[in-house]
């Protein structure tokens, strides 16, 4: 095991996963360089801003036998390729009855907190969930990320991955060998007993630290990552609530027909998970607002450590 | 160089196999066993044709809305287009792409697809791996005039032409997209002139002249082969029917102009071509290939009709690849 | 009153709108011959295919003191354009601090059933929904799409008006003289108090159908269409639910983070609506899935009247 | 026609200003007084205010990611500028929008814009209303040589050349699109020549000389308020500095390309001309223009400073008009 970064983490599953694969290429509109130097200016392409057609480009290239990465870059430069991701790799496999696969790893980020305004502080990764035929994870930690983006350059589908920009930074321990993470596959970042909280990515990190806090507070607080978005382990999240009886969601994303929405009405439309409730579902996200410029309205729009515990607080033991 | 009499003779019988397909498909259409919605080619054979007789079968191409033509040309079945057509299991697509979806990879035929424009970014990503690959494959984008309004065709040509693929993008300008003529919507009646702001050559075809489309597509793949990058050729042509059998849309295209457009008929011309050319066509011959022709259709709608309907969960089917 | 089609409530508000206000004027890539004749090709344009321009042209025209309409035809074909509408449609006001207005409609229709398959059968509101900056309607008779078009029209935000494929032909009572109906208010189509469902388009009419045949079960069923998707009239919807103690959503949408997730989680996440629940929220959509083209498939995918009157029973007499 | 000595002396100004106010600007970014992001638009002064120089109050412009300058020389105030860098509610958006994204309708500047070409297609909706009015406004975009390679740039400039919309749309060609150049993504170094293809002029320009870009604009504003349409102006500049302030990403631009290009410098070389015809401007002149610069530069840092940051709670504001 070693400590690397969340960013680092992304680099070493592209490289491990081309020098394994020879089919895996990676294009973006600014090449990354380590990989340039290793793997040359053929396999990593730097390419004129247009972003809709290379969407598309990897898709040809899947069906004729490659396995493309496409990073995006930031979320909100993919807006310009929806078509081609909501209407030919979504649907193309399925449409055409299954004759062909694409092997696809698109990439973005995702989040707020960096003062970039509107445009640039995105998370809407519930857009892309809400269609059928993509596969989606957004990690938390370096060892998920790794994990994860190498399973979805191996997977025969388009897969999204969303990575976290306020994680760029954290620090985590990773194997030095090979290793893959199953897509699909919830992890319990903490165990407890009255609360469940399920978070999305840097919500992961301000839930667990308001659950220490609430740990001296006498409230026991299991946190769960899905990590995936699509499949989502709704199995792992029932089992939770069922025995905590209580949920919070938490995500940085606006609520409105986001993940945490999702979260919620999978945990309530159960019968027997509604049965174990004791009280109403809570989504704490962000508000729903474009994301302002100015740092003191930012971080008035984002969930925190401090509003994830008082939501639990209020869940736990409500005032009335 | 021009194809040799049974190659144009072969040419001749793929062009009236796409119209007998779509005649039948239409009339089917109408009749209630074909659902949603048909757009048909008929007029526009010689283009389809002409290109793909260029290609080999690892070549791959890819379509638009108005698929079928595509289809037969780079040689598809067609039973399992009809069958596709007709919702049936033994469709291309297992019954769950329709008209607008028929695709068949296994002879490069990338598929029709329903945005127009939809598709030229995807087979410009097949002339990537062509390329990548090294083994002088091409790809072809068909796509219509008024596809060459929308900014994907833009992004692709560029980066065929600054990566020098082995693309050939063709232009199917049949003068109007939907109900909107072309002259209200291109400031510059020829499309192959915004070829010269790629710096790669933008060729102008009669696109009703089997031979000569063949002649233009000859040339642009030998240069794709050749690694020297991407050719636009724009075929001139015309839709006989309406924009779509679907619905009684208006059709505004003024008579006379209609009229002239039927006499050009391009499959009139490669027969009148073939006959005036000592013994390489004759009445009965042709009159034999139609029959041939469409009995193969007859074959294929009794494939069709035989063939069960998927059952209603094979719907969660196919989501995903494992 | 008058009986008029849905398809022709579109068309009479935008004439009426048309000729109230010349700022008015209409874009698409087939321009609707009776509006043409009416007010010539200047004012109804027939455009390129070109939707990604045309939704931006549309700021730059309404930041410009118009007040346009962008008909995309389908929604599938808006997928081209969505960077305009997520990036720059949904954030100007916001992000420029309000010194500008973009009175604008963009309209859609949705919905399958019509055997055009997975590209040409979408239902994707929710998409847009979890957008901060838009407002959207989803009108189910003629009488509400009218009206509501009218108020959309008059507004002065971007507005996304959805309207239901699967309703055009259908008939409805309209009056002669000009009206309008608020955004963001629900309608009740339906009185009743064992369950609430709450409908969206095409689904309401299924709704109601459940609701008679239910009836003569002796369940009591209150429809609620709430017309408007932003704003979301949250409070009729909760508390016709703190009435019945149940709530059914149903929509031809997929359900992973649809409109029906966010209609569920704001039931649920509310203290007291959630304290009357009786049972589990359900979701009766569409089939999360890309919608297939034959007919067998496809009705196999949308929840119908039968589909919804065996949940409604399944909820208000659950088995186990 | 030349602009008069004191129109060319103010184009000096304003072009200084737009220098001085961005070395504050990434100053005060690199100080942690501005978030977020800054891009510079150094060295390509030229051709922000070439253009606006020949713009009207009402006529409009929109602008990219590298705003500052065309705000500067559309006019806009130092004060308000500043204070949004600042993050302060008197700034142009309240402190919500920050340096990618000051606008002043008020003077018809439409907005910076962190999409790469997404300004395009607004800007053209606004000559669309324009021609509308029937007032022989104007509307300009200002966009990059990587933007040119965008879908939206093809769509909109076809829509204007197809409607005869008085549009200019000024490409800033400075040879990069971040750390992509742009040989690499052009297969056809002139972006000017993909205006053939919509039958419109395309004209090159030496984007550091601000009185030859003025001369380009004129005219092409002269054929657009005439009703004769669009016209695509390539600038050839260069920016001095990296691609944005924010981090240290790699500039792969060769050292000997930049001092080329700092000789180049657009500023030195209009003081060089004013001073060189007889009594124009002055060493003396000069430096106090300079002088007069800074303290609005400093004025408006001051201004910035002194106002409040917006209450938290205003993140609520503004998400709809009312
Ligand atoms: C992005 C998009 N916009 C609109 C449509 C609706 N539509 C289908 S075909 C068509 C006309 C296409 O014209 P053209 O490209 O010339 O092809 P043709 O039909 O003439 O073969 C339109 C507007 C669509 N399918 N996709
Ligand atoms: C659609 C999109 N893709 C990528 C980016 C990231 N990005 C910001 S500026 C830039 C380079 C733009 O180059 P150019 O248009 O030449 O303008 P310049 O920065 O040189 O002025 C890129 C790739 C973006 N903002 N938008
Ligand atoms: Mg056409
Ligand atoms: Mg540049």
């Amino acid at each position: 095991m070693r400590e690397i970064t969340y960013a680092q983490a992304s680099l070493e599953a592209f490289a491990e996963e081309m020098r394994r694969d020879p089919k895996v290429f990676h294009m973006s509109t600014d090449a990354p360089q380590p990989l340039v130097k290793e793997f040359g200016p053929t396999r990593v392409r730097a390419t004129p801003i247009a972003e809709s057609a290379l969407t598309g480009m990897a898709i040809g290239a899947a069906g004729s036998g490659y396995r493309p990465i496409v990073d995006w870059r930031m979320v909100t430069f993919c807006f310009v390729a929806m078509d081609q991701i909501v209407n030919q790799a979504a649907k193309i496999h399925y449409m055409f009855g299954g004759q062909a696969k694409f092997p696809i790893l698109y990439r973005a980020s995702v989040g707020g907190g960096t003062r970039l305004a509107a445009q640039h502080s995105q998370s809407p990764y519930s857009m892309f969930m809400n269609l059928a035929g993509l596969k989606m994870i957004l990690p938390s930690t370096p060892y998920d990320l790794k994990g994860l983006l190498k399973s979805a350059i191996r997977d025969d589908n388009p897969v999204i991955a969303f990575e976290a920009t306020r994680l760029f930074g954290t620090k985590g321990m990773v194997p030095e060998e090979d290793y893959t993470l199953p897509l699909g596959k919830a992890d319990i970042k903490r165990e407890g007993k009255d609360i469940t909280i399920v978070a999305l990515a840097w919500a992961v990190h301000e839930s667990l630290a308001a659950a220490e806090a609430l740990a001296a507070e006498g409230i026991s607080v299991e946190v769960i990552d899905p990590r995936t978005l699509v499949p989502m382990d709704v199995a792992t999240i029932r089992a939770s609530v069922r025995k905590t009886g209580r949920l919070l969601v938490a995500d940085e994303a606006g609520p409105t027909c986001g993940a945490a929405a999702e979260i919620s009405a999978l945990a309530t439309e159960d019968p027997a998970t509604f049965a174990c409730l004791r009280g109403p579902v809570k989504r704490l996200c962000g508000l729903q607002v474009p994301i302002p410029y100015s740092p003191g309205m930012e971080d008035f729009v984002f969930p925190d450590r401090q509003k994830i515990a008082a939501a639990v607080r209020e869940l736990v033991r409500p005032k009335s | 160089m021009q194809p040799s009499p049974e190659r144009q003779r072969e040419m001749l019988r793929q062009m009236q196999t796409i119209r007998r397909f779509e005649e039948r498909a239409s009339d089917d259409y109408h009749g209630g066993a074909i659902y949603g919605v048909v757009h048909c080619y008929i007029g526009e054979e010689a283009v389809a044709v002409g290109v793909c007789s260029t290609l080999n079968r690892d070549d791959q191409i890819i379509s638009t809305h108005r698929g079928h033509g595509h289809c037969i040309a780079k040689g598809a079945d067609l039973n399992r287009m009809m069958a596709e057509l007709y919702g049936r299991e033994t469709g291309y697509c297992k019954g769950k792409g329709g008209s607008m979806h028929i695709a068949d990879f296994g002879i490069g035929m990338l598929g029709a697809n329903g945005i127009v424009a939809g598709g030229i970014a995807i087979v410009t990503g097949a002339g990537l791996a062509a390329q990548l690959d090294g083994k002088g494959r091409v790809a072809v984008s068909f796509f219509g005039d008024g596809a060459s309004n929308a900014g994907p065709f833009h992004e692709s040509l560029n980066i065929a032409a600054a990566w020098k693929l082995p693309v050939i993008f063709v232009c199917e300008n049949n003068l109007y997209a939907a109900q909107t003529s072309a002259a209200e919507t291109h400031a510059q009646e020829d499309i192959a002139a915004r070829a010269h702001g790629y710096g790669i050559p933008g060729v102008i075809v009669d696109g009703n002249d089997v031979l000569a489309v063949h002649g233009a597509a000859a040339k642009a793949v030998a240069r794709a082969r050749a690694g020297e990058g991407p050719t636009l050729i724009e075929c001139k042509t015309y839709r006989w029917r309406r924009h779509t059998e679907r619905v009684n849309q208006p059709d505004f295209r003024p008579e006379h102009e209609i009229e002239v457009w039927l006499k050009k008929d391009p499959i009139a011309r490669l027969v009148a071509h073939l006959k005036s050319q000592q013994g390489q066509l004759t009445d009965a011959e042709w009159q034999e290939m139609d029959r041939q022709v469409l009995r193969g259709i007859e074959e294929a709608v009794g494939f069709a009709k035989s063939s069960p309907f998927p059952k209603p969960e094979a719907a969660l089917e196919d989501v995903f690849a494992s």
